[in-house]
């Protein structure tokens, strides 16, 4: 026995122009059919929204850590006597430590101006035990503090490792957080599209059972009227979603630019390629309501003789 | 075409409808089925397209088993058999010609519009090619249907009650085309109960009747 | 004319049960039904979660900010014969400053504490030019920090005002941003939960056409029919809403704490009576199934002598 | 009941139809309505119970205006009306019973089941109390739409060929309902092409039979 639904055939159909207006057997118009293209469309327009939360809260994340990496920092507090000898320990520690790029010893004016919040414009540095401050850039690769926090407690016990995590590190965590809830309600929102685009498809379908069974009782071939039914809701659910990811994507666009807290903040909307994401939810949609069709008009199908 | 043998159908849930039925349609044949409302006329026809299936028996369509037909196998039946059914459906979003040219359309086939507009004039509804089938009368309706079963010229005709809803002329008309049908080699099977109108018959083309009685399925006699 | 549809009518025959059975007239079953009803429960899911977003980042802002407020520091580098003086000044001048509820000069250790990142633990307070700190507690009003710090200028020129706008100040911006979206995509589910749960009514409603036709040529009266159709909309939207809060609800509950950052982040959750908001959701649904049903069915009926 | 004069009515975008009409249906009397197939049975009928106004002309139901009907009103006149459509639509999801019963739970009242026993033992459909309205056949669906249409106890029965799928005894019992019915004092309008029926009916109850022709309705002669 021949498989009663052959997906090149169907493919093929759906793909090719209809010349014979096989279509036209499907009621072109009716509730259902808004409702497809509607919650297509709405789905498209949060799950773009989802997207571009997750997207720029990924970039914030990123962004916050990789400042966090840059400013670590190393002090050292020795007594006079012992501080320019431990400096140089410390110096020769991180240069054989891997991960770090570099380690810069501040000098005396940057340290003047780390300490003006505490003592004003005119800090007597000479006159201060002012520590030394070495200023650490991670490589890419980063390195392991707790490890050299260790060494240098061995080297150099004056030395404090502060790598501003304290300060940093919950941003960095809260901005990974966003990024997973963007990712969720982008998997909630492509869940529960998909079932919104099945029940549509089915909900029109079974508003067309008339329609299936007159067909299948004046000879028609389940492939036939799959096709005609499967090519409307394909349709219907990329063009919905075409809309919905435009619409949403000049909403994004036109969202006022958020980085006017420097560096700190990051916009809501995409950047570069980014922009190409959206383009995937129309195809997903078209996906859906491909899949979701084809096994209404399956199941349908197979309730008419 | 049709061959039955020992058939019997019930739906199920209930007591058998019909038992122990045999009958042959030949080629060319004309046949009538009467019997009380509720006796399974209508089942009957549907059997024969295939719409039920039998639930004992042997029943065989264009020399194949219908229990083994694919899906594909029962489209491409009822494209050899053309039903005009007691309460026939349309696509109301088409217009009349179009869902009397469906059968072409959803087969594949090129509509030959001269012989679309033919087919029109023969069941009287030119006028009303264009109109959708809701806006069509009781009768208007039948017509129709009868010209959609035909437009693929299948090698058998089931017609369920086609002069329910029509006046005596134009049954007169209608059975006159199915005669002619008849003629040209195609078999005919006619349920109704209108005892005038297999009395007409009779007196022009070599009709059988049948009849449902007590489940089974009985030849009546010459007393019509 | 007798106005058609009366909305107490209406609402009676929505409350009160139903004796005779007459909402049996509209079938039970369908694709369209488990539509309404999944829609709802979809879009209510999707707003819970909206709603947990919003108010979390509006708490988040708030406490940011009032951590902000709270930290407002003013710092004195004046020489040491005139440091005592100054401090004095301000002190005074704070408290006739509007809005400000407390200012407390902070007590050596306390310096020593927030000086230890620079200088180790023992920094040898005695030993260094230590600026005075005063700790300023704002009141619930706020006070005008541009003009006390003019005032400081005048007064006591070596006083600085730091309300540490620079390290928070970002931050809360970026929660109300965040609150802002939350409440964008509030709006936006609610627009799109309305949409859909009407055209999902309609579409049923369109589904059942013949049921009406049937209805109203047996004799049935508009609100007979209208109140059949209603009753079982409103119940289905408010159902669906009710069973997608319970589980967006009990998701949030069941979230991983994120308070573990200390003061600084706060959990996506509802607080207190913040768990009470989610009921709304229900009922906004039913709400939206009553008016989009009743408005579909009135259109349907007018359809329909 | 029912009085027209000088009416006429057209499908919007189509010529006139029905022109010039004058007809007083009386309590108790008994019409038949004939005319050839699309010739405007239908529409009539749906004229007398407001599924569609009038063009031009006056129409009363009940000593109303049908125009000055409002939409209750309507309602209200259709449970004083029982109809027996062509192709009478049932609720799919209901059982036969209950749909024979639907005019009485519409309209708030009680449902007697013995009375509701009875009626559909007087219309044979005992057996099917239970079935879904898909599963009847034809003459079964009819004789459902009688029981449906007379439930109300209606002071005017309205049935377009209720004949259409039944078979001569059964039509002839239906006419001995309607029949019943009219002793009873309510007025009956059949439409139907069934002469014979007519024929049957003129020599038990004093009927007169209308014809709709050239758009115009006649009262036909004795010649019936
Ligand atoms: N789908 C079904 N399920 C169950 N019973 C059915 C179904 N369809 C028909 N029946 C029952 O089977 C019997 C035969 O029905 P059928 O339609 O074949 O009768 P018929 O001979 O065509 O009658 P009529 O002259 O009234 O059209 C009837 O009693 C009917 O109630
Ligand atoms: N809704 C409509 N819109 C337009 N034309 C219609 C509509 N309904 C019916 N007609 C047309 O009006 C004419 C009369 O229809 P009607 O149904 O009244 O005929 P009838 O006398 O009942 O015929 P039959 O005996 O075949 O049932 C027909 O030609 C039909 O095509
Ligand atoms: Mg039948
Ligand atoms: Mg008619």
């Amino acid at each position: 026995m021949k498989k009663s639904l052959d997906l090149a055939a169907l493919w093929r159909g759906l793909t090719r122009p209809d010349p014979a207006g096989t279509d036209r057997v499907v009621p072109p118009t009716g509730f259902t059919a808004q409702l497809t293209v509607f919650s297509a469309a709405a789905m498209a327009f949060l799950a773009v929204f989802a997207l571009a939360l997750a997207l720029a809260t990924g970039r914030m994340a990123e962004r916050w850590s990789s400042e966090l990496a840059q400013t670590v920092t190393v002090r050292i507090t020795a007594p006079p006597e012992q501080i320019d000898q431990q400096t140089a320990t410390v110096l020769a520690a991180l240069k054989t430590t891997p991960g770090i790029a570099q380690a810069r010893l501040l000098p005396d004016d940057e340290v003047e101006g780390l300490l003006e919040p505490w003592f004003g414009p005119d800090v007597p540095v000479e006159a201060l035990p002012v520590p030394r401050l070495i200023e650490v850039t991670r490589a890419a690769e980063g390195f392991d503090a707790e490890a050299l926090r260790l060494r240098l407690e061995g080297e150099a016990p004056d030395a404090v490792l502060d790598d501003h995590t304290r300060w940093r590190q919950p941003l960095v965590s809260a901005a990974n957080r966003l990024r997973v809830l963007g990712l969720f309600s982008l998997l909630l929102i492509a869940a529960a599209s998909g079932a919104m685009i099945t029940l549509a498809a089915k909900a029109a379908l079974a508003a067309n059972g008339q329609v299936i069974r007159v067909l299948r009782l004046i000879g028609a071939r389940d492939i036939t009227i799959a096709t005609a039914f499967v090519r409307r809701f394909t349709r219907r659910a990329a063009m919905g979603a075409a809309g919905g990811t435009a619409l949403a994507t000049a909403a994004v666009w036109a969202l006022p630019e958020m980085d006017q807290a420097g560096s700190f903040l990051t916009g809501l909307g995409f950047q570069g390629w980014g922009w190409l994401w959206p383009l995937l939810i129309p195809v997903a949609a078209a996906a859906i309501g491909f899949v979701a069709t084809r096994a209404a008009a399956l199941k349908m199908l197979r309730e008419v003789r | 075409m049709i061959e039955m043998q020992n058939l019997s159908f019930g739906y199920s849930g209930n007591d058998p409808l019909l038992a122990d039925m045999s009958l042959t349609l030949q080629p060319g044949s004309f046949h009538f089925l009467t019997g009380p409302s509720g006796a399974g006329k209508t089942t009957f026809l549907r059997l024969c397209y295939a719409d039920l299936l039998p639930s004992g028996g042997r029943m065989a369509a264009f020399g194949q088993d219908v229990r083994g037909l694919s899906r594909d196998g029962i489209a491409g039946l009822r494209r050899r058999v053309g039903v005009v059914h007691q309460d026939t459906q349309f696509l109301d979003h088409l217009p009349v010609a179009e869902n009397i040219a469906l059968p072409l359309l959803v087969s594949g086939e090129q509509v030959d519009m001269p012989a679309l507009g033919e087919l029109l004039a023969w069941v009287q509804l030119s006028g009303h090619a264009r109109a959708m089938p809701p806006e069509l009368s009781g009768g208007e309706r039948q017509r129709a249907a009868l010209a959609r079963a035909v437009i693929m010229s299948p090698d058998l005709i089931l017609a369920d009650e086609p002069t329910g809803n029509l006046d005596w002329d134009m049954s007169m008309r209608l059975l006159q085309l199915l005669i002619e049908l008849n003629h040209s080699g195609k078999a005919v099977l006619i349920a109704t109960h209108d005892l005038n109108l297999i009395r007409a018959a009779k007196q022009q083309v070599q009709a059988r009747v049948l009849r449902i009685a007590g489940k089974r399925l009985q030849l009546a006699g010459a007393d019509l």
